[in-house]
């Protein structure tokens, strides 16, 4: 299996039908211990792909290039800025091809992971976002059913992290209260990815 | 809270055209992102320049602050989201006047990642930055990890300081180190009666009782320390004070400036009443009070509560609070 | 809507008490009533005295328009309930310094017998006084009537122009004259969003659904013209500038300030969103637009919602509104 | 008959007792047209003379006259101003005296009306307490039982101007709106004519 153009314009179609539904849920889960922004983040990042997915390029690089772009200027939110800094890296590392082969996606998703660590300073095992990406990097190399892996990457993550404490962002200032409940970057992530495997 | 607005996404593009339209004298709009605002006319040549930005909804944080004596540029978000780094880019070329310009904003997340971002843009350009993060907040970390607290209300003593310090004639070293001694003298803590409505999210940022209130809570609606029964005014200015001096210990001699601040929907009256508090309990411990604040300097949209701000000075901090600044909100001198 | 407060009766006087301290260079208590503000200095000698008062709960009005280029004193009431007629007496005395005083206030029942009654007792004392009443709100009477209307944020205006009138040196006649002009040239409307609770009260001034709103209300919760559903801000400033303009047409080379005024919990940022509004219809209409106010200038504690008020200017208006004013909560100049 | 400083302290009580029952009442039909504080006026006023009253002269000119001034003290509204000056008007006519002969009542009351309209502008007729004093006035001399016909007068008066538009104060402003709702002031009239008269 490869994904192209059209892989990434359907994926895009579903995260972003995915992130309406799933705005008051990532609200409010932001908003236990944070701003409750992330739904607002989400679909407002979405939208703005969604607007310009038309004009996406073949070029798969170019093409989350541009996505990376349009998510940022749509918000600075933490997870919006690192989300588009993770597209950034695998944009780099793919530009020019059409197409990226599935046995690649690990290794582009750990490059994502690396230099969202850089931007936003935290440690891998911090319950963020970044180890939602870990655990799907480290699943996916081993896996034969890519899909079926990364949806149970990102669950087991969550579920890995649940009853420890929050390290990073708004939510590490109420550590012990973070405990049980689920970090809201994981939990987008763990939407977004849903929806990108779904077919 | 009900809200009069247009369609929740251009809240943000509509005021800042009709801020600009209201004060031509003091703000223009810088580039073409709609989102970077300016002093309508620049600061001398030479000048160091100070940038900020954040979220919409704190008005007269942040883009309020631009004017002499103050802040050159504001890189602004939509309500309670941090701007791009492409428009935080934007807002420090706009501040640059040759001699280097200091990123003064508060301590969130978002912000730190994309003016960082920002200044790797800007570096290609060979302007030099400088970053001070406003991180206030007492009740968002205990002593021990201060640098993780969240920027709130101190960052108009700290834009404020910085401003007189550029307006000086500083380099950025001097003004940078103005503003850091600004941002490490200043203590707040916020108590919280009522929420506010974030445009897009189309309801209140927390739900508390009619009852209730929270003392801690954050400009965001970020939880506080506690939740509990509404108390009395005095009770309410006595805890905060508490908290603020068990952080900084003020003592006979010692000169500060304190902020009584409403988030938004409380009145200047109930500020006043607070204020008889705070004034007893600084003149009690024998420190003197210099340019007491008692006002809305950084609110949350239609928030009930308020919040404290002590700003402790030394002779220099004293100079530079007392120079004058003028934008349109606020004036000294 | 919550509020911070001690015990409701002591609300207005513990308000006063930290409004004198927070302020001290601006204001003084006067007199042993504990209840009438008088400038930090009093004004020149040989001045024609200007005093004001009326409920509290509207702050900057009345008392805080006291400063130079403005008011002399100030008699306070309770919360939205007028002063007594000691009290007026005091603060027309705190005025006087011997050119006589003009009495400057809205037009309510209760501040007109008592102001009316502080006249007689001081003419035993050789004050000669002179009456201008503010009677700007057009939802309050038809222009047949427009003389019972009520005063509203108009008074902003009066209290500027009969300020810088007096500071010149101008007679008890001549500065009753500015006032009279300034007060005939006003025309307000208010829309109210949400009540305000007065602390002695301890309910709401009156019930509004959540998706509700009233056009004309008054400062107090006086029924307003209708009362339907929120409407987006551009319909809303529409409609209020039709009402304004049809009270009050402006042409082509007319000068005019207008005041979009928060009456409380409404943000900054939506009035800015109204002012885009306003701006556009007065120049459409060829009219130009002078020294717009944008914030609050006339509130109901937390009551949210807004007022505009149209002030229209010939030279000699135009001048003394430009003029210098100083106090805790406007400066011009 | 005869009224004594004894009656008038006996009256306070019983009035003010009335304030507080009916604050909220009076409030409400203030807060229809109007301000919504005339609950507030009345019960502040009466608590600033019951905190006076035991100081209050044998002498019932001078016992009026500082229950007008405590009243006032206590507020400027309209209605407490005008009661004020009505008190006056009577305090005048009585000063030196030390009782009241149940014979003068009317005169006073009418006295009392005159003054209130002096000072208010407002015609009679207009709906407002003074036409309560004015039915008062006019029922007292013919009347055997005082207490009775001051009772049934302010009731009358209510039920006479009920349909009529407000002309005077702040209802004036929605006079059709008015048609049909009683006067805040005369039902404060009632309220106080009914808790003075009791025994
Ligand atoms: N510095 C960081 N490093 C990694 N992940 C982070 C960091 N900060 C925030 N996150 C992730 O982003 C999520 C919050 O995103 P968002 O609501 O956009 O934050 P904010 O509103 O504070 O800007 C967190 O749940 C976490 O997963
Ligand atoms: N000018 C007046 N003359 C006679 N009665 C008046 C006048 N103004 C008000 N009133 C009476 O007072 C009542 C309202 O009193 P109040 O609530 O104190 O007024 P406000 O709150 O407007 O000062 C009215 O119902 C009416 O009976
Ligand atoms: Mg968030
Ligand atoms: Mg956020
Ligand atoms: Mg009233
Ligand atoms: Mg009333």
């Amino acid at each position: 299996m490869t994904l192209t153009r059209d892989t990434l314009l359907a994926a895009i179609d579903r995260i972003a039908q995915a992130m309406e539904r799933d705005f008051e849920m990532l609200n409010a889960a932001d908003g236990a211990l944070g701003d409750g922004d992330l739904g607002v983040t989400m679909t407002r990042g979405m939208r703005a792909i969604t607007e310009m997915k038309d004009d996406l390029p073949a070029d798969i690089g170019m093409a989350l290039f541009q996505c990376a772009q349009a998510f940022t200027k749509s918000s600075g939110s933490s997870y919006g800025t690192l989300l588009a800094t993770g597209l950034m890296s695998a944009a780099k590392a793919l530009r020019g091809q059409e197409n990226i082969a599935s046995s690649d996606l690990a290794g582009l998703i750990a490059g994502a992971r690396d230099k969202m660590q850089d931007r936003g300073k935290a440690e891998l095992g911090g319950k963020t976002v970044l180890d939602s990406l870990d655990f799907l990097a480290k699943a996916l190399p081993g896996a034969d059913d890519k899909a079926a892996a990364a949806a149970q990457a990102v669950d087991n993550a969550l579920e890995e992290f649940r009853d420890r404490p929050a390290t990073v962002g708004r939510a590490r200032i109420f550590a012990e209260k973070s405990v049980g409940l689920d970090d809201p970057g994981m939990l987008a992530m763990q939407s977004v990815v849903k929806a990108a495997v779904q077919s | 809270m009900k809200k009069i607005l247009n369609k929740t996404d251009a809240y943000v593009d509509e005021m800042l055209e009709g801020f600009v339209a209201a004060h031509p004298e003091y703000y223009r709009l810088h580039g073409d992102s709609g989102k970077v605002i300016a002093r309508a006319e620049a600061g001398k040549q030479g000048k160091v320049g100070i940038v900020t930005g954040g979220g919409s909804g704190h008005l007269p944080v942040f883009t309020g602050y631009v004017g002499t004596g103050l802040l050159d540029a504001c890189a602004i978000g939509d309500v309670f989201a941090s701007p791009s780094a492409e428009q935080m880019a934007d807002a420090i070329r706009a501040a640059d006047s040759g001699a280097g310009v200091l990123r003064l904003y508060g301590n969130y997340g978002g912000d730190v990642m994309n003016f960082d971002m920002a200044g790797e843009l800007v570096e290609f350009e060979d302007i030099t930055c400088s970053t001070v993060l406003l991180a206030d907040d007492v009740a968002s970390a205990p002593p021990e990890e201060h640098e993780k607290r969240r920027g709130v209300a101190g960052m108009v003593y700290a834009f404020k300081i910085a401003g007189a310090a550029a307006e000086e004639g500083r380099d950025l070293d001097g003004v940078t180190a103005a503003a850091q001694k600004a941002a490490d003298a200043c203590r707040s803590i916020g108590a919280a009666l009522s929420p506010c409505t974030v445009p897009q999210a189309g309801k209140p940022t927390f739900e508390i009782a009619e009852d209730e209130m929270e003392m801690g809570m954050g400009i965001h609606g970020e939880p506080g320390v506690w939740r509990g029964k509404l108390r009395q005014a005095d009770e309410i200015a006595g805890e905060m004070m508490d908290r603020l001096l068990d952080d900084m210990p003020l003592t006979k001699g010692d000169r500060v400036s304190v902020m009584v601040n409403s988030l938004g929907a409380t009145p200047p009256e109930e500020l006043y009443i607070l204020y008889r508090i705070v004034k007893a309990r600084l003149e009690g411990l024998g420190a003197s009070i210099v340019m007491p604040l008692v006002g809305r300097y950084a609110t949350s949209m239609e928030m009930a509560g308020v919040s404290f701000t002590l700003c402790k000075l030394d002779e220099e901090l004293e100079t530079l609070l007392q120079a004058p600044c003028d934008c349109a909100f606020w004036r000294v001198g």
